[in-house]
């Protein structure tokens, strides 16, 4: 059984991938990098936006973070609050 | 008080919660759907949250200022949904004694809502065209 | 928008009258009665104008603002009389199509407004003492 | 028959005369710093205030400004609104 990480997708990460979330096999020992690069592979659009972001958790983290399957990962796209 | 809602903000309502009898000034910035974006007609906007990590980045937003300035009462209120022109995206409110306190947070407050708070604005032109994520 | 009143100041008709289809941003200052003045508690305060020419110093303030920054509209209301704790003595608003502008204006109105406009302040202490001119 | 000025007194200086507007003797040719100097023999805790201003006919004027007897005149101290 292998494992898998939930992420949510928004703004612009929505529209790439035609959905709000997504269930993504998890590696052991995968870090947000790891996952990142792999997101890339399957959404190459994701490259073009200027500065993609990861939360874990509700906060932001950084690309040496550790992930477990049973983390909320969010891809945060540029903001526009406000 | 902070809160993320999809109804109309009321700024009385807000402007009642600010109240404290220490208090002399009161800043209160909204902003607001206008019908352009750089010169292009606006139709609507819509906005989407990430509800859970939006309320605490305007938490923390909102400590930040609190350990800066001499606040008695914040209000920090985001909208989402579809929003017409001339209707309230947000509402930021500050009750200080004096009133460059009030100023000081409150330009504090919105300018860095717009930087981390993960809340994403679609622009919907009078042409039908949708734009993402263009930051303002 | 100028005006002196010895009735409530409304924040709803002030909101309401700063609307402009081009407005993204919309700062409200409001001054109001504080219980205290370097720590000694007010009972009320007492306003008093020259009312022609606060009236006429106030629209060269706002008339140099407008100079200044790219205003839409702008609400610059003074009450009169006698005021209680939590009262609005005050509303300065400004709309404008981004928000440095906003919130750099509606200081400015304020800040010139407590040097040039002839209007006294009179506070009544809790223990009856009667300060007159004040500035604070 | 003598000329006179109306002059509006505003803020402490109601305090110091016991009156809201005062009818002065305008001597021909006055000006603004003249009215001052007669204003202060007659109130002297009038040179207490700090810096004591002069409206003429709703202006801000300055010292050596000529006044005539249809312009209403105001004394100005330090403002507190706001």
């Amino acid at each position: 059984m292998n494992a898998s990480i939930n992420v949510l997708l928004f703004g612009i990460t929505r529209d790439i991938t035609g959905q709000t979330a997504i269930q993504h096999p998890l590696a052991p020992h995968a870090r947000v990098s790891d996952l990142l690069i792999q997101l890339h592979g399957q959404y190459p659009r994701l490259a073009d936006i200027r500065a993609l972001l990861v939360a874990v958790n509700g906060e932001y983290a950084e690309p040496d973070t550790k992930l477990k399957s049973t983390d909320e990962v969010a891809l945060i796209p540029p903001v526009s609050g406000g | 008080m902070i809160s993320l809602t999809s109804n109309p903000i009321d700024i009385a309502s807000a402007y009642k919660y600010l109240q404290a009898d220490g208090a002399g000034a009161i800043d209160l910035f909204l902003g607001v759907v206008r019908d352009n974006t750089q010169a292009r007609p606006v139709d609507r906007l819509e906005y989407e949250a990430y509800d859970r990590m939006a309320l605490s980045e305007m938490k923390k937003i909102a400590d930040e200022a609190c350990r800066r300035w001499n606040i008695l009462k914040f209000v920090v209120i985001h909208r989402t949904g579809l929003l017409r022109i001339g209707e309230m995206a947000v509402l930021i409110g500050v009750s200080t004694p004096h009133r460059a306190d009030a100023f000081d947070a409150t330009r504090y407050i919105i300018d860095t809502i717009k930087q981390t708070v993960p809340i994403w604005k679609k622009e919907v032109f009078t042409d039908g065209e949708i734009r993402v994520n263009a930051t303002p």
